[in-house]
C-alpha cells in the first residue's frame, strides 16, 4: 500500500513536469494555431542562458549570492527569451501568415534546429548547474502508519506548485481577457483575425513571449533537476502524450493530461514492467493518450475537432 | 607526397551525449598534436588527423567512416560509440581497416580468431561487470557471500546496456546472487519508475550502466529516493566527471570502475600540458586535461600510434603504414611496463600485450569512488576472471561464426 | 466624379499571385467620402483581389501589388497592416464568411471589437448589431461553425460593425442570404451610409440590388474595369441589362429559357 | 524557349494521361535515369556511393512512402522509423530463419510485415484525426523500439539485441560493391516509385487525396474513409518497410533499434513537407535536403571559414550546421510555404513564360 | 416541353434533428418523385442544408426514416447513399482543395472503378482502359460545364463561381439518379445563374435526373422547379407548386416577404 501510494504521487509529480511542458504547447497552439516543434529547443535555450548567466554573473559583478545571481539570470534569460520571440515574429511568423499547420510546423522545426545550434555556441554543449536551492533529499510522511513512511520528493512538490500556479494564472488570461479572445480568434483563421484589426504581429510577439518564460520555467525546473545540457531537449517527447490526453487547445488539460500521464506511466512500469522486462513506460504513456483518444478525438478538454459541410 | 599517418576522428561535440564526447575527443587529439610536437610524429611519419561529427548517431557515423576511410595513410576507426561499432564492424573486413573500441563494443570481439579487425582494448562490458562483482564480493568477504544478496543492474536501454547481462547472469547462477534488470529508456531523462522500484526491492547493490544525463540523472533520482550511493557501482563510462559534477555531493560515495587514473600529474598529461597548452595549441580548456575521459582519449590515441610504431617495426621504420599493416601491429602490441614508462603512461594504465587470439590485451580496472568534488580509487587494479571469460567469448564467437558461415582464421593467417 | 472628397483612390493597379498569375491588369477606381460604390463583374473578374489589394490582405494569399498606388485620405497605405487599416476606420468583410470557428456568436462579435477599448461603446455595438441581425442573438452561444451559412454570413457583416469602422469593402455580402435578409443587409449598409455616413465599397454579383443602393459602379472583366458610371446610368445601359440584370430586350427572361447561344458581349469584340 | 508546351496536341486521352505529358519532362526524366543508371557509376567514387547515393536512395523510397500517406493521404504519421523497424527485422528473420532464403523476397516480406504493422497501427486514424493522430502513432514508434529491444526472438537470439547480415546476393550475383549495392537500391526505387506514382494519380489516389483534402465530402460521394485510410497506411508502410529493410541490410549492415529510433520519423516527415506534400518529386527533392545539406554543410564550412583565414572547431562547424540548416528551412517555407517541389513547379512556369514576366 | 414525373424515389418520413438545444428539424415530411426538380427553400438557418445532410447520412435524425425506391432506412451511411446513386453538391464548397478540376471530376467516378490496388499500381491493360473510359466520361462533363481551360488547375485557385461549377461536375459524373444540389448559384451574377439553370436543366432533361435543389433566388425556384417545400425554424409550412407556394400566407409571411 505505502508503495503504491509513493509510485502514485512519485507519477502525479513527474506529471506536473510534463505538463510544464506541456503547456508551452498549448500556449502556442492555442494563440496561433501552430505546433510548436521548438519547444523543446526553447527549454534547452532559456535553461543554458539561465544556467550560464548565473555562473557568469558572480564573476561579472564579483557579488557571490546565490539568490542575487539566481534572480538577476532569471530576469536576463527572460530578456533573452522575449529577444528570441521578438526574432522569430519578425523573421519568421510575419512571412507565413496564413499558411497551412504543416508549413508552420515545418518553420518552428527550422526555429528548433537554429535554437539549438545558436544556444550551444553562445553558451556551450557541456553539462551546467542550475542551482536555484531546490532540496535534493526525500523527506518521509506517515511514517506512523506505514513502515518507512512514503517518500515524498520536495523538489518535484515546488515544481507542482509552479506549474499549477503558471496554469491558473494563464487559464484566466485566456478566458477572461480581450487578448486571450484574440488569441483564440487568430488560431481559427489569421486572415479574418486580419482583416477585423487584430494585429498578428503584436499577438505573437506575445504569444512567444509567454511561451519563452514557460520555457524558461520548465528549463529551470527541469534543468535543476537533470542537469542543463542537450538532452533537456527531449523532454519534449514526454510531454508530448500530455498534450494531446488533456487537448492541445486547453491549458488546464495540460495539468490534467499530466497527471494521468504520469500515474499512468509510474503504475504501468512498476506494476507491469517487471513481466515484460521493463522499460514500457515511454510507449506505454503513447497508448494511454491513445486509447483516450478513442473516446475523445480531441483529447479530454481539447476544442471540439469541428467538420461540417 | 609528405609522409603522414592519418587518424579520422569520430567524435560527438554536439548533442545529447556531447558532454562525454568532448573531453574524449580533445584528449586524442591533444596526444596527436603533443607527439608531432615533442618526436615529430612517429619515426618521422607525422601524425594527421581530421574530425566528423557523428553526433552518436549511427548512420552519420557510418557517413563519417565512408568519408575518412579512402584517405591516403588511413590508419584506424574509434567510432565512440556501439552503435557505430555494430555497423562497421561489417564493414571493416571489406576494407581492410582495424576499429579500436577501448572499453566499449561487442565483447566477443576479445575473440582476435573470429574478429580479425576488432580490438575491444584494455576491457569490454563483460570483463567490465565480471570485475565489479569480484569487487563487490570481496567487499562483502568472499564471493560466496553474495549468495541470497540481489543485485540490480540499471542499465541504458540499447545493445550497450544490455551486453553486460549475460555475463551477469552466468555469475548469478555461479554465485546464488539474484540479478534484477532495469532497463532506462534512452537517453534517460525520466528514471523515477526505476528508482522507485529500486526502493521497493531494496537490492544490497546497483550497477549503473549508463552514458551522458542518463548517469547523473541516476545519481539524482537515487539521491531522491534515499538509495545509498554508496551501493551504487558504475561502469567505467559512467564514472567521469560529467557524470558526477553537477550531482556535487549528492554522489557523494558513488563507485565506478575506471581504466585508467585521471589528473595532471602523469608525464604524458605533463607533456600535453607543455608541448600542445603551452604552444596554446590546445583543444579544449586547460583544466579539463587529465580529466578521466580525457585521459581515456589520450589511452587510446596512444595505442593506435604504438600500433603504428610496431607495425613500423616490421614493415619498414619511417614508412606510412597501410592500415592493414597497422592492424598487425594492433595485434602484436606488447606495452611491458617500461614502454609505458618510457611513454609517460607510468601509473596511468597496466601493460597490455596482445595477441591473434586475444584482441584485448589486458583485462584489469580500478574502482573509484566519488568524493564529493573528486574521484578517488579504492581499489587497486583486478582482473576480470579469464576462466570464466574465456569460454563465453569463445561460445560467442563460434555463434556468431556460424549464422554468418564464417570460419577462423587459421594459424598461417595469425601469421601474416 | 469631383476628387475633392475622394476618400479612397486606387491608380492603375497589378496584382500577382504566386510571382506567376497576373490578376489585376491596372485597375484604377475612386470611393468618394460617404458614397457607396459597387464593384460588378462575373466570376474571376478580380473583384475579391481588388479589395484584399486594399484591404492588405494579399499576402496571406501570397499575391503582391506590383505596380500602381492606393491612396486612403491622400496617405498610401500599400505598406499598412490591415491592422493599421482597421485602425483607420476600414473594415473589410472578406468572401466566403471565415467567422471563427471555435468563436461563439457573441465572441465572434466580440472580437470585432478588438481594436475599441470603450466598453459602453462596444456593448452598444453588440446591441445595434443584434438588433440589425435578430437571428444572430438567438444563436449567441452557439460556435460559430454550427450555424447555418445565411447565420455565418450574419456573423461576418455584424463582426465588421463592431469596429466602427468609417468605411467597409464588403464582399458578396448578400451571397447566401435569404431575400429579405438580403433586402436588410443593403438597408442597414443605406441606413449606416445616410445616418453613420459610413462610405461602402461592395462587391457583389446581385447586380440588381447592388445598382439599387449604389451611387456609383464599376464593372470589372478579366482584371480590368471595362465601364463605370453613375448606377443609374449603369442600369439602364443594355448590356448591363442583358449580362447582369438578365432583362435584356425588355422583359425578364425565364430561367428555363435562357438559350445556350448567346450574344457577346460589346466590350469584348 | 527550351521549355514550352505549345505544339504539343495530345489526341488521345492516352497521351493526355502519360506520367509526363509534357515532351521534354519526359526526356529530363529518360536522361536523369540513363545518368543515373549509367553515367553515375562511372563517375563517382566508393565514398559518394556507400556515403551519399546509397543512403541518400534508399532514404528517397522510405519519404516516398511517408509521402503516400502524409502527403497524398493526409494523415500525418510520426510512425515511420518503427514501419522501417518492423521491415528491417521482419526481412532479417525471413532472411536467416528461412534456409536460403533469397535477398529480394526478404526484402519483400520485410515490406510485408511492415504493412500489417502499419494496418494496425492505422486503426486509430478511423477516429483520431490531425496532431493528435500524428502524436498517437508515435505509440508505434515508442513501441516497435522496445520491442525489438525487449523480445529476444526478433533478433535471433543475440544477447545485445544488435544484429547484421552479410553475403547478400541478387539472381546469384553478390551485392558486395558499392556499384551494386547502388543498383539494387536504384533499381528497388524506380520500380517503386513509379508503381508509386501509378496509384496516386489512378482511382485509389484520388481516393487518398479526397479523403485528405475533405473527408465528408469524400464519404458522400462514396469513398469509404476505412478503406482509403488502411490502404494508404498499407501502401505506404509497405514502401516504407522495404526502405527499412534495405537501410538495414545494404546500408548499415548490422543495426540495433535505435538505427530506426525517433529522429528517423521526424526527419522523414519533415522531408516530405519541406520537399512537398503530395508530390513524388518532393520526396526526393526533400530527401535530398534533409540527408545531404548536412553532409555538405559539414564539408564545405570548414572550408569556406578557411578562405577566411578562420578556423572553426569541429563543434563549431556542427553548430553552425545546425543553424544554417534551420535557417535554410525557415527560408525556403518563406520563399514558397508549399515545398520545394511546387518551388520548383513555379520555376517551370516561369520558364514557360519566359522571357515575359508574367 | 413534357416531362415524365415518376413515382415517389426519396420519401423523408417524420424526420427530426436536433443539436443540443437547437431543433434543427423538426418532424419534416415530403417525398421526391421521378424525374422532378424539386426546390427546398426557407430563411437562413430553416434546416435546408440539415435535410440534405440526413440524406446523405452525414447528419443521423434521431426521429424519422428515409425511404429510398421503397427501401427504408433509419440510418443512411454515406457509402450506401452513394451506391444508390445520390449525388450532391455542398454550400460552403467541399471540393477537394488540393486536387485538378478534372482529378476532383474524377473523383466523382470512383465508385465505378472496379480494377483493384495492384492492377492500378501496374497500370496495365484493363485498369489503364478503365482509366480512359473514364475520362471520357469526365471530359464530357467538363465540356457541358464548359471549364476546359481549367482542367489542370487547383480548384483552390479558382474563382468562387468556376468552384461551385466544379462541384456540380463531381456530382454529375456519379452518374445520380437524384442530385440534391445547396445553393449551387450563391455568388453568381445573373448571366452565370442562367448558364447553371441550363445545366441543371440539361440534366435533368437529358438523364432523367431526379433534382433536389436549395436556392435563395425566388426567380430561379420559380422558374425551374416543379415543386417547392417551405422549411422554417425547422418546420416545414409549405409544399407545393411554385404557384401554390408564391400564394401561401405563411410562406409569404415566413419567408418571400411581401413583395415576390
Ligand atoms: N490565391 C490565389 N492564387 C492564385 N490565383 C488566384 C488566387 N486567388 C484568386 N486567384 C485568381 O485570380 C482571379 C480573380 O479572382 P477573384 O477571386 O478576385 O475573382 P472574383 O471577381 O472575386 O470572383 P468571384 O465572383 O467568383 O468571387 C481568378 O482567376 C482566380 O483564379
Ligand atoms: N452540426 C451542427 N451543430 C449544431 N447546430 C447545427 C449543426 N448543423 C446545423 N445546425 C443548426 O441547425 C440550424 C439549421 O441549419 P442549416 O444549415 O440546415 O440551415 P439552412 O436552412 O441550410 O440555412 P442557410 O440558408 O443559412 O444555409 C441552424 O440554426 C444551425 O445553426
Ligand atoms: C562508447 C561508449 C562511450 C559507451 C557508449 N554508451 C556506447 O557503448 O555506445
Ligand atoms: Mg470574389
Ligand atoms: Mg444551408
Amino acid at each position: 500500500m505505502a508503495f503504491f501510494l509513493e509510485t502514485l504521487f512519485g507519477g502525479l509529480m513527474a506529471g506536473m513536469r510534463y505538463s510544464l511542458v506541456a503547456l508551452g504547447f498549448v500556449l502556442i497552439y492555442k494563440a496561433s494555431g501552430v505546433f510548436n516543434f521548438a519547444q523543446g529547443a526553447m527549454v534547452l535555450f532559456g535553461a543554458l542562458a539561465m544556467a550560464r548567466f548565473s555562473e557568469w554573473i558572480p564573476q561579472w559583478t564579483g557579488i557571490q549570492g546565490l539568490a542575487f545571481a539566481n534572480i538577476l539570470a532569471f530576469i536576463m534569460a527572460g530578456a533573452v527569451m522575449f529577444l528570441v520571440a521578438w526574432l522569430i515574429e519578425r523573421l519568421v511568423l510575419r512571412h507565413l501568415v496564413n499558411q497551412e499547420g504543416a508549413t508552420l510546423l515545418m518553420a518552428t522545426l527550422g526555429i528548433a534546429y537554429f535554437l539549438e545550434g545558436l544556444g550551444q555556441t553562445l553558451f556551450g554543449s557541456n553539462i551546467y548547474k542550475i542551482d536555484i536551492g531546490m532540496p535534493k533529499d526525500p523527506v518521509f510522511i506517515f511514517e506512523k502508519v506505514f513502515a518507512g513512511g512514503i517518500l515524498i520528493n520536495q523538489e518535484d512538490l515546488i515544481a507542482a506548485v509552479i506549474a499549477a500556479a503558471l496554469v491558473a494564472t494563464l487559464s484566466i488570461f485566456f478566458q477572461k481577457t480581450s487578448t486571450g479572445r484574440a488569441l483564440r480568434a487568430v488560431a481559427d483563421d489569421h486572415q479574418a483575425a486580419q482583416s477585423i484589426g487584430i494585429p498578428l504581429n503584436r499577438i505573437w510577439f506575445i504569444v512567444w513571449c509567454v511561451a519563452g518564460v514557460v520555457a524558461l520555467v520548465a528549463g529551470m525546473i527541469w534543468g535543476s533537476k537533470l542537469g542543463v545540457q542537450f538532452s533537456l531537449t527531449t523532454v519534449a517527447l514526454r510531454a508530448l502524450p500530455v498534450v494531446i490526453l488533456g487537448g492541445l487547445t486547453s491549458v488546464p488539460g495540460a495539468i490534467l493530461g499530466g497527471l494521468i500521464i504520469g500515474v499512468g506511466e509510474k503504475l504501468s512500469e512498476v506494476y507491469l514492467g517487471p513481466f515484460v522486462g521493463g522499460g514500457i513506460e515511454i510507449w506505454f504513456a503513447y497508448v494511454l493518450a491513445l486509447g483516450f483518444l478513442l473516446f475523445r478525438p480531441q483529447g479530454l478538454f481539447g476544442e471540439k475537432i469541428i467538420d461540417r459541410v | 607526397q609528405a609522409k603522414e599517418q592519418f587518424f579520422p576522428l569520430l567524435s560527438y561535440r554536439t548533442g545529447p551525449y556531447a558532454p562525454n564526447g568532448i573531453p574524449w575527443a580533445n584528449g586524442k587529439q591533444d596526444y596527436i598534436k603533443m607527439i608531432n610536437a615533442r618526436d615529430g610524429g612517429v619515426n618521422g611519419v607525422k601524425l594527421t588527423f581530421e574530425e566528423c561529427e557523428t553526433g552518436y548517431a549511427t548512420d552519420r557515423g557510418v557517413e563519417c567512416y565512408e568519408r575518412l576511410k579512402g584517405r591516403a595513410g588511413v590508419t584506424l576507426f574509434d567510432p565512440q560509440s556501439t552503435g557505430i561499432t555494430f555497423a562497421l564492424t561489417e564493414k571493416v573486413p571489406n576494407d581492410k581497416i582495424p576499429l579500436i573500441t577501448l572499453g566499449y563494443g561487442l565483447s566477443i570481439s576479445q575473440d582476435g580468431q573470429a574478429f580479425k579487425w576488432n580490438f575491444p582494448l584494455m576491457g569490454s562490458y563483460w570483463t567490465a561487470a565480471d570485475i565489479l562483482i569480484q569487487h563487490i564480493g570481496k567487499k562483502e568477504g568472499g564471493l560466496e557471500k553474495l549468495k541470497g544478496k540481489k543485485i540490480t543492474l540499471v542499465y541504458h536501454d540499447s545493445p550497450f546496456g544490455k551486453e553486460p547481462i549475460p555475463l551477469l547472469q552466468e555469475r548469478a547462477k555461479m554465485h546464488g546472487f539474484e540479478l534484477q534488470m532495469l532497463p532506462v529508456t534512452a537517453p534517460g531523462v525520466e528514471q523515477k519508475s526505476t528508482w522507485l522500484q529500486v526502493r521497493q526491492s531494496k537490492p544490497d547493490y546497483v550497477l549503473l550502466w549508463g552514458w551522458g544525463v542518463m548517469n547523473s540523472t541516476a545519481l539524482k533520482e537515487a539521491q531522491a529516493t534515499g538509495y545509498p550511493r554508496e551501493k551504487m557501482y558504475g561502469v567505467w563510462w559512467a564514472g567521469a566527471e560529467p557524470d558526477v559534477k553537477d550531482v556535487g555531493e549528492g554522489a557523494k560515495g558513488y563507485h565506478a570502475l575506471n581504466l585508467n587514473t585521471s589528473g595532471q600529474q602523469p608525464k604524458v598529461i605533463q607533456d600535453i600540458l607543455k608541448y600542445v597548452h603551452g604552444a596554446s595549441q590546445g583543444t579544449g580548456p586547460k583544466d579539463e586535461v587529465g580529466s578521466v575521459l580525457y585521459t581515456r582519449g589520450v589511452i587510446i590515441q596512444m595505442l593506435g600510434t604504438e600500433a603504428v610504431r610496431r607495425a613500423q617495426e616490421r614493415f619498414g621504420k619511417g614508412k606510412v603504414m597501410t592500415a592493414e599493416q597497422v592492424r598487425w601491429g594492433l595485434e602484436n602490441l606488447a606495452l611491458d611496463q617500461k614502454k609505458l614508462d618510457a611513454l609517460g603512461f607510468a601509473g596511468v594504465m597496466r601493460p597490455l600485450s596482445t595477441s591473434c587470439a586475444d584482441h584485448m590485451g589486458s583485462t584489469t580496472a580500478r574502482v573509484q569512488t566519488w568524493t564529493g568534488s573528486k574521484w578517488e580509487f579504492v581499489s587497486d587494479f583486478i582482473a576480470a576472471d579469464e576462466q570464466i571469460l574465456k569460454p563465453m567469448v569463445k561460445a560467442g564467437a563460434d555463434k556468431y561464426l556460424a549464422d554468418k558461415k564464417m570460419t577462423r582464421r587459421t594459424a598461417a593467417d595469425c601469421q601474416s | 466624379m469631383s476628387d475633392s472628397n475622394i476618400v479612397l483612390n486606387v491608380s492603375g493597379i497589378e496584382v500577382i499571385y504566386n510571382h506567376v498569375i497576373l490578376v489585376l491588369k491596372g485597375v484604377s477606381l475612386q470611393v468618394p467620402e460617404g458614397k457607396i460604390v459597387a464593384i460588378l463583374g462575373g466570376n474571376g473578374a478580380g473583384k475579391t483581389t481588388t479589395l484584399r489589394a486594399i484591404s492588405n490582405l494579399l499576402q496571406g494569399e501570397r499575391g503582391a501589388v506590383t505596380k500602381g498606388s492606393i491612396e486612403l485620405r491622400g496617405e498610401r497605405i500599400e505598406n499598412l497592416t490591415p491592422a493599421e487599416l482597421v485602425r483607420r476606420g476600414v473594415v473589410q468583410v472578406m468572401e466566403g464568411r471565415h467567422c471563427f470557428a471555435h468563436l461563439t456568436i457573441e465572441e465572434n462579435l466580440m472580437t470585432g471589437a478588438y481594436t475599441r477599448s470603450s466598453k459602453t461603446e462596444i456593448a452598444a455595438n453588440l446591441e445595434k448589431v443584434y438588433a440589425y441581425f435578430p437571428r444572430l442573438k438567438t444563436r449567441r452561444s452557439s460556435q460559430a461553425a454550427y450555424t447555418s451559412g445565411g447565420e455565418q454570413q450574419m456573423c461576418a457583416i455584424g463582426r465588421a460593425l463592431m469596429a466602427n469602422p468609417s468605411m467597409v469593402l464588403l464582399d458578396e455580402p448578400s451571397m447566401g442570404l435569404a431575400p429579405q435578409i438580403v433586402e436588410e443587409v443593403f438597408n442597414i449598409v443605406q441606413d449606416l451610409n445616410q445616418k453613420e455616413k459610413v462610405t461602402f465599397l461592395l462587391a457583389e454579383q446581385n447586380t440588381n440590388m447592388a445598382l439599387r443602393y449604389a451611387d456609383y459602379g464599376y464593372i470589372m472583366e478579366s482584371g480590368r474595369v471595362v465601364m463605370d458610371g453613375a448606377a443609374a446610368d449603369l442600369a439602364s445601359n443594355e448590356d448591363v441589362k442583358e449580362f447582369y440584370l438578365g432583362v435584356g430586350g425588355g422583359e425578364r427572361k425565364s430561367f428555363k429559357d435562357v438559350k445556350s447561344y448567346k450574344r457577346r458581349k460589346r466590350w469584348l469584340a | 524557349m527550351l521549355y514550352r508546351e505549345n505544339g504539343q496536341f495530345k489526341t488521345s486521352y492516352r497521351s493526355d494521361q502519360q506520367i509526363f505529358p509534357i515532351l521534354q519532362d519526359r526526356l529530363l526524366v529518360i536522361a536523369f535515369l540513363v545518368i543515373a543508371f549509367a553515367i553515375v557509376p562511372m563517375l563517382a567514387s566508393d565514398y559518394f556511393f556507400r556515403a551519399i547515393l546509397i543512403p541518400f536512395l534508399i532514404i528517397s523510397l522510405a519519404a516516398l512512402g511517408v509521402n503516400i500517406l502524409v502527403g497524398y493521404c493526409g494523415q500525418i504519421s510520426l510512425g515511420s522509423g518503427a514501419f522501417m523497424a518492423v521491415g528491417a527485422y521482419g526481412a532479417y528473420n525471413f532472411f536467416v530463419r528461412v534456409p536460403n532464403m533469397p535477398l529480394l523476397p526478404a526484402l519483400i516480406l520485410g515490406g510485408l510485415c511492415a504493412t500489417v504493422f502499419g494496418i494496425f497501427f492505422g486503426l486509430p486514424s478511423l477516429r483520431v484525426k490531425g496532431l493528435y493522430l500524428a502524436v498517437a502513432t508515435l505509440a508505434a514508434q515508442f513501441f516497435s523500439d522496445w520491442m525489438f529491444l525487449r523480445i529476444k526472438w526478433f533478433t535471433n537470439n543475440s544477447p545485445s539485441g544488435s544484429i547484421s547480415v552479410n553475403n547478400l546476393q541478387v539472381f546469384g550475383l553478390p551485392i558486395e560493391s558499392a556499384v551494386s549495392k547502388y543498383w539494387l537500391c536504384l533499381a528497388i526505387l524506380v520500380v517503386i516509385a513509379l508503381l508509386a506514382k501509378n496509384l496516386v494519380r489512378g482511382a485509389i489516389g484520388r481516393e487518398w487525396m479526397a479523403i485528405r483534402d475533405m473527408d465528408v465530402a469524400a464519404a458522400v460521394i462514396g469513398i469509404r474513409p476505412m478503406y482509403a485510410k488502411l490502404s494508404a497506411f498499407a501502401v505506404s508502410s509497405f514502401i516504407i518497410g522495404m526502405a527499412g529493410a534495405l537501410w538495414g541490410f545494404v546500408y548499415l549492415g548490422a543495426w540495433e533499434p535505435a538505427a530506426f529510433s525517433v529522429d528517423f520519423s521526424f526527419r522523414l516527415l519533415f522531408m516530405v513537407i519541406i520537399g512537398g506534400l503530395g508530390s513524388i518529386l518532393g520526396g526526393f527533392l526533400g530527401a535530398a535536403f534533409v540527408t545531404l545539406l548536412p553532409i555538405a554543410l559539414s564539408q564545405i564550412l570548414p572550408k569556406l571559414a578557411g578562405l577566411f583565414g578562420l578556423e572553426i572547431s569541429t563543434a563549431g562547424v556542427s553548430h553552425a550546421e545546425l543553424m544554417i540548416f534551420g535557417g535554410l528551412i525557415v527560408w525556403f517555407l518563406i520563399v514558397e510555404p508549399h515545398g520545394l517541389a511546387k518551388l520548383w513547379s513555379v520555376t517551370k512556369q516561369k520558364l514557360r513564360l519566359w522571357p515575359f514576366p508574367h | 416541353m413534357s416531362k415524365e414525373i415518376g413515382d415517389v424515389i426519396l420519401d423523408v418520413k417524420n424526420i427530426s434533428l436536433s443539436f443540443g438545444g437547437v431543433k434543427a428539424l423538426s418532424d419534416i415530411s415530403f417525398n421526391v418523385k421521378e424525374h422532378e426538380i424539386r426546390a427546398i427553400i426557407g430563411p437562413n438557418g430553416a434546416g435546408k442544408s440539415s435535410m440534405l445532410n440526413c440524406i446523405n447520412g452525414v447528419y443521423l435524425p434521431q426521429q424519422g426514416s428515409i425511404a429510398f425506391r421503397g427501401q427504408t432506412f433509419k440510418h443512411m451511411n454515406s457509402h450506401q447513399v452513394a451506391v444508390m446513386g445520390v449525388a450532391r453538391t455542398f454550400q460552403n464548397l467541399a471540393l477537394f482543395k488540393g486536387m485538378s478540376v478534372l482529378d476532383n471530376i474524377m473523383s466523382g467516378r470512383n465508385l465505378k472503378i472496379k480494377s483493384n490496388l495492384l492492377l492500378q499500381a501496374l497500370r496495365i491493360g484493363p485498369a489503364e482502359k478503365e482509366e480512359i473510359r473514364h475520362r471520357e466520361a469526365v471530359e464530357k462533363i467538363i465540356d457541358f460545364l464548359e471549364i476546359q481551360a481549367f482542367r489542370k488547375t487547383p480548384v483552390g485557385q479558382l474563382p468562387y463561381g468556376l468552384q461551385k461549377r466544379v462541384d456540380l461536375g463531381r456530382a454529375l459524373a456519379m452518374e445520380p439518379q437524384v442530385l440534391l444540389l445547396d445553393e449551387p448559384m450563391a455568388g453568381m451574377n445573373v448571366e452565370e445563374k442562367q448558364d447553371m439553370c441550363r445545366f441543371v436543366l440539361d440534366v435533368n432533361d437529358e438523364f432523367g435526373t431526379t433534382v433536389v435543389l436549395i436556392e435563395h433566388d425566388m426567380g430561379v425556384v420559380m422558374d425551374i422547379s416543379d415543386r417547392v417545400v417551405v422549411l422554417d425554424y425547422g418546420r416545414k409550412i409549405g409544399d407545393g407548386t411554385p404557384d401554390e407556394v408564391r400564394n401561401n400566407p405563411d410562406v409569404i409571411k415566413a419567408y418571400l416577404g411581401v413583395e415576390h
